[in-house]
């Protein structure tokens, strides 16, 4: 099969999409002329003109609040808020209304409503535009929130995410972008809220996403080597949450580690772990493991910054230290 | 002279009666128990609501704010399903998951009350957008109080309504307090038209407690908007009667201040105005009174007779 | 000793420290005239001016903004958002810039800001006014989260607060303003992130807080009884979390209940749950159990919304299948 | 005829070269992979850092923006110290924690480069307000860029300034574009002094390529401010030479454009005036320049011979 990149995988996803159904449309900074900034939406605005590709002012709230109040009256919008760094600024609408509109309304309403973002560290930003922010995602009711690691499951996953009718937050990593893998030529679609094994194996199961899937397939693959096997699962979607097939492989390996990116205290591991202590606490032979980030600010210094994520190493350690 | 026709004078008396005489039994039900939580009255500003939304179409949207009952009422919603909702009632028109806080009915183009402070603006904004791209010839009215103008979203929603000309009128209920604080300490102007400088934007200023008024500034402000000229922002300048909670001590105001307002009351003023230029007649206008408390009755029974959500339905409606 | 409320023990302890230090000043919406929606700056204005009990406009995000640029200019501000559903609003002042600015600066600055807010249902006012958000805040590195529960901890935690070099959200519960409890007339202050026992117990630990520690300790009550003796323990902080506390207890109980407010998934109880296994789990007999709000905006509707937090009844009926 | 002393105009012709040199080496860095990450590259708009924060006393404050090494150069920090901050070096002035995009400086007032457009606005505003009731004759210089104009919390700060009378100036550093996006196409109004009109603020738009009318201007509201008058929006005019971050392919803007504002270049204008008007030699510019460059190679080498933080830096300064 051929192979491409994550962003050309997205890219693709948008176009199609966007010829399949005239209502959706792109709204962001810089989407337009200049592409994204990290050229997810290169082309677009040259295929489909000014009025679905749509460059906004710098004006998060806005774009998110104009994104539901299209959403719920006949429009498939797909905002994207250029660093996940900045979706706080956007919590207001997004948690209040974004996620809750449908309730309050008793269900008279749908909204199909992508935000499209992009997070994570690696490239010596700081801490303004490196953060991993999916723990307070996935504590928002009413919202999904999809976090791709292969180009496969991005273009699968964004197909699907713009047909939903619930509001998806769309979670890049930065670091992803060049990637490349497998991607068929014809229209294919990916469930939410399946996770997926990426990797089998016996003696321990690994939990990792976005960035830190690939860090977890290299620490499987030397562990391989020294004869531990790991199962790797990528839950893909973080809200909700395939616990079924994560406890299905833990009731395998009676033990269980979770790679994340985001700071450990609060993140999306503690949930993890805690779904699996309630489904498979008889099979734990020891308790879950994080390989977390660091509880700091993402620091500048590339000399910290690696050391503030997990690394190959790390998780490799993790694994001897529970296996052996 | 006055120049109205005698139904639209009795539709739009009915309407600012309906919305008097709903708040002042929800008073009361609050008072006694029946009514939970907080409810944030508009009794005093009746001829906002009334007068824009008869400025535009049943197939037109508005958006409106956290003192909603008004703006629902007038937008067509059904007052035994506003009163239920308010109750917290399975047959409320959001199945008692909203309340007065969030009373939305879709099917009326009402998206919605909104507990946040200028919360729904960016909804308002955004079916703007939708309406543009859809190339239908509707038209948005984005209510908001003078509180919400000194709130980040009420700049990004304008700037982006501006610039791309968005048919929304942003409609600004000036009661002169958000909350306790008076414009006077909030806001750094107070001529609130000059915000719509920042946006090369129309403004307009007018008399809240006049419905004709109101109607003839908001028909003019849809048309524009509804003519592909873009958003525009409309002050209406009225006055809360009852505290902003019933716990409100009201000692950011004086009493003289409220006493000039309620003597203006748009609801007597437009009535006797009516009355004396002989375009409705005074038994008609009592007549009227007692239909709509004989309605709001119904509504009212209905809504306590109405059964709770069961307990199932915590769950349902979180996705579609 | 003489019993006051919970409002009154956290107004006094605004009043002391403004009386002790005068960089200490309060602002916010309605703190001045109104004494604060919840009327716990009542007396404030009147007794200090209105230059240290500032009225602000409603804008969140300039509330929390200045409040952090007076901060780190000599002043000891203690601003106040209303109800903790508009923090999303200033969640990119607070996260991005409170949390985060001393380590940007490199250690050159302290940052002495208290922002007061409240939180939780109860009042039938729906999903705007009634969230439980905490789990956001203990996943922000660089701020401390205090959630006193009763009116000896509320005075005494909002004093340390005020006198820390470090930015506090401190979080209060509208159903416990009125709540009544013994305070001492002399000063006193409460160390930040130390756990109290409030009750001890041997047969099971139930960790819970702010509004939650009223409804566990009536659970206990009618538990014991039962003869089921239960330990019930208030964190008062979550961020930093004396996990000690809680470990030491499980460890003689080995049985956890976390009772807690917020939406159960991405929750503080997963958090709370995963120290306990990472520190505990060879004492634990089973699962650590959350008993939690359910996974929905809030209802208006009173009938909802007393299934969606939880009720003492609710923890008794989990204890009771714990220890059975 | 300009009026300037000698070493005045030593003085801002100094800083606006060591800005210039110490990005074009920023530059150079970055392609040889010695800086990594981004940098927002500030080379065209030096006239503006240099003129406004000539204005004002070593004791007032500024707070930056993610462009912010002019201003960190110009409020008297040390060039080594950025140089290594830059490079992530724990001599930096952050210890390596901040980086181009949070350069901070409390020492010398500097309140902080900030990786969120607009982030810095709500501390200007409120070093303002601490300046106010510590009843000092301070000043605080709030920067930002013309992107964000348009964001809440642009509003939320100008207003509350406003009210409170802070002594704060706001200083929009006009470019045309927030990276990619035009003013034309994100901002409602193209005259930028409007958006003062809505909080009664004054304001002035300044050519910012030219560093004495800057410093002109800017000295107006900071006396302003000083004595006790309020806040301004001072908007100054300049360009970004460089495009937004190393990729970026600058398809926005045209050769011509960009062309027309190098030949207005602010460092080569104002030393030929200098020149020109025999306030400064040749040889004095020519010496000048030669020993910035010795001064940034020095910053470089500091910088580059500087240790990387320790492993253990990673957790410190979280808190106090
Ligand atoms: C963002 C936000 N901040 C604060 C509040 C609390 N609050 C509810 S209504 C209100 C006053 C609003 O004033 P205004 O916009 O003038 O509307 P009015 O109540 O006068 O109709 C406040 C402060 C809120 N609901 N949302
Ligand atoms: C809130 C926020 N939105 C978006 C960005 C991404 N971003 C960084 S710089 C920039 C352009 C800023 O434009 P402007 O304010 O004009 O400053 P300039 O870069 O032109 O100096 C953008 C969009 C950001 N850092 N913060
Ligand atoms: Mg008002
Ligand atoms: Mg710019």
């Amino acid at each position: 099969m051929r192979e491409i990149t994550y962003r050309q995988a997205l890219n693709e996803a948008l176009a199609e999409e966007m010829e399949r159904d005239p209502t959706v449309f792109i709204m962001g900074e810089d989407v337009a002329i200049y592409g994204g900034a990290y050229g997810v939406t290169r082309g677009l605005y040259e295929r489909f003109g000014e009025e679905r590709v749509r460059d906004s002012a710098i004006s998060e709230v806005a774009i998110v609040g104009a994104g539901l109040g299209a959403a719920i009256t006949g429009m498939r919008p797909v905002t994207e808020i250029m660093y996940v760094d900045f979706i706080p600024l956007c919590m207001g609408q997004l948690n209040n209304q974004v996620a809750k509109i449908r309730y309050m309304f008793g269900g008279k309403t749908k909204v199909p409503l992508v935000i499209r973002t992009e997070g994570g560290a690696g490239r010596s930003l700081g801490a303004h535009h490196s953060q991993s922010l999916e723990s307070w995602f996935i504590h928002i009711p009413g919202i999904k929130v999809v976090m791709p690691s292969v180009p496969y499951d991005a273009k699968g996953l964004l197909k699907s995410s713009i047909r939903e009718d619930n509001p998806i937050l769309f979670i890049e990593h930065k670091i992803l972008y060049n990637t490349k893998g497998e991607v068929p030529e014809e229209d294919y679609t990916l469930p939410i809220g399946v996770a997926d094994v990426k990797r089998e194996g016996e003696d321990v199961t690994v939990i990792a996403y976005s960035q830190m899937l690939l860090f977890a397939l290299q620490a499987a693959e030397e562990l391989g080597k020294e004869g531990i096997s790991a199962e790797v699962i990528d839950p893909r979607t973080l809200l909700p949450l395939d616990i079924d097939t994560i406890t299905n492989s833990v009731k395998k390996t009676n033990r269980a580690i979770i790679v994340e990116e985001d700071c450990k205290t609060g993140g999306t591991g503690a949930e993890i772990g805690m779904q699996i202590m309630e489904n498979a606490f008889d099979y734990l032979d020891s308790p879950v493991v994080r390989v977390a980030g660091a509880d700091v600010p993402m620091p500048k210094s590339s000399a910290l910054e690696e050391l503030a994520i997990p690394s190959k190493e790390g998780i490799i350690e993790a694994v001897r230290k529970l296996v052996g | 002279m006055i120049e109205i026709s005698h139904d639209d004078a009795l539709y739009y008396l009915k309407q600012m009666m309906q919305i008097r005489q709903f708040e002042d039994k929800i008073m009361d039900l609050l008072s006694q128990n029946i009514a939970q939580g907080g409810s944030h009255l508009y009794a005093g500003e009746e001829a906002i609501a009334v007068g824009t939304i008869a400025a535009i179409r049943p197939d037109d949207y508005i958006v409106s704010t956290h003192r909603g009952h008004g703006h629902s009422i007038a937008k067509g919603g059904k007052l035994p399903e506003l009163m239920a909702e308010i109750l917290g009632k399975a047959t409320g028109v959001c199945k008692g998951k909203g309340g007065s806080l969030h009373l939305a009915d879709v099917s009326t183009g009402n998206l919605g009350a909104n507990g946040i402070v200028g919360g729904g603006m960016g909804i308002g904004t955004g079916a703007g957008l939708s309406i543009k791209m859809r190339k239908t010839d509707q038209v948005m009215l984005c209510f908001f109080g003078d509180g919400a103008l000194n709130l980040g979203i009420f700049h990004e929603c304008l700037n982006m309504a501006a610039v791309w000309k968005l048919p929304v009128v942003y409609i600004c209920e000036n009661n002169l307090y958000g909350m306790s604080v008076s414009v006077k300490r909030a806001c750094a102007v107070q001529d609130l038209t000059k915000r719509a400088l920042a946006y090369d934007m129309p403004s307009q200023s007018v008399d809240g407690m006049d419905v004709l008024a109101v109607n003839e500034a908001a028909s003019h402000w849809v048309e524009y908007a509804r003519g592909g000229k873009g958003p525009s922002l409309l002050i209406c300048n009225a006055y809360r009667y009852y505290g902003h909670s019933r716990s409100d001590p009201r000692n950011y105001r004086t009493k003289e201040e409220e006493q000039e307002w309620h003597d203006r009351d748009p609801i007597k003023a437009f009535s006797q105005r009516c009355v004396k230029e002989n375009i409705l007649s005074q038994p008609e206008v009592e007549t009227l009174e007692q239909e709509v408390a004989a309605e709001i009755e119904q509504a009212v029974k209905f809504a306590i007779d109405s059964p709770w959500p069961q307990p199932e339905e915590l769950y349902e409606d979180v996705y579609a």
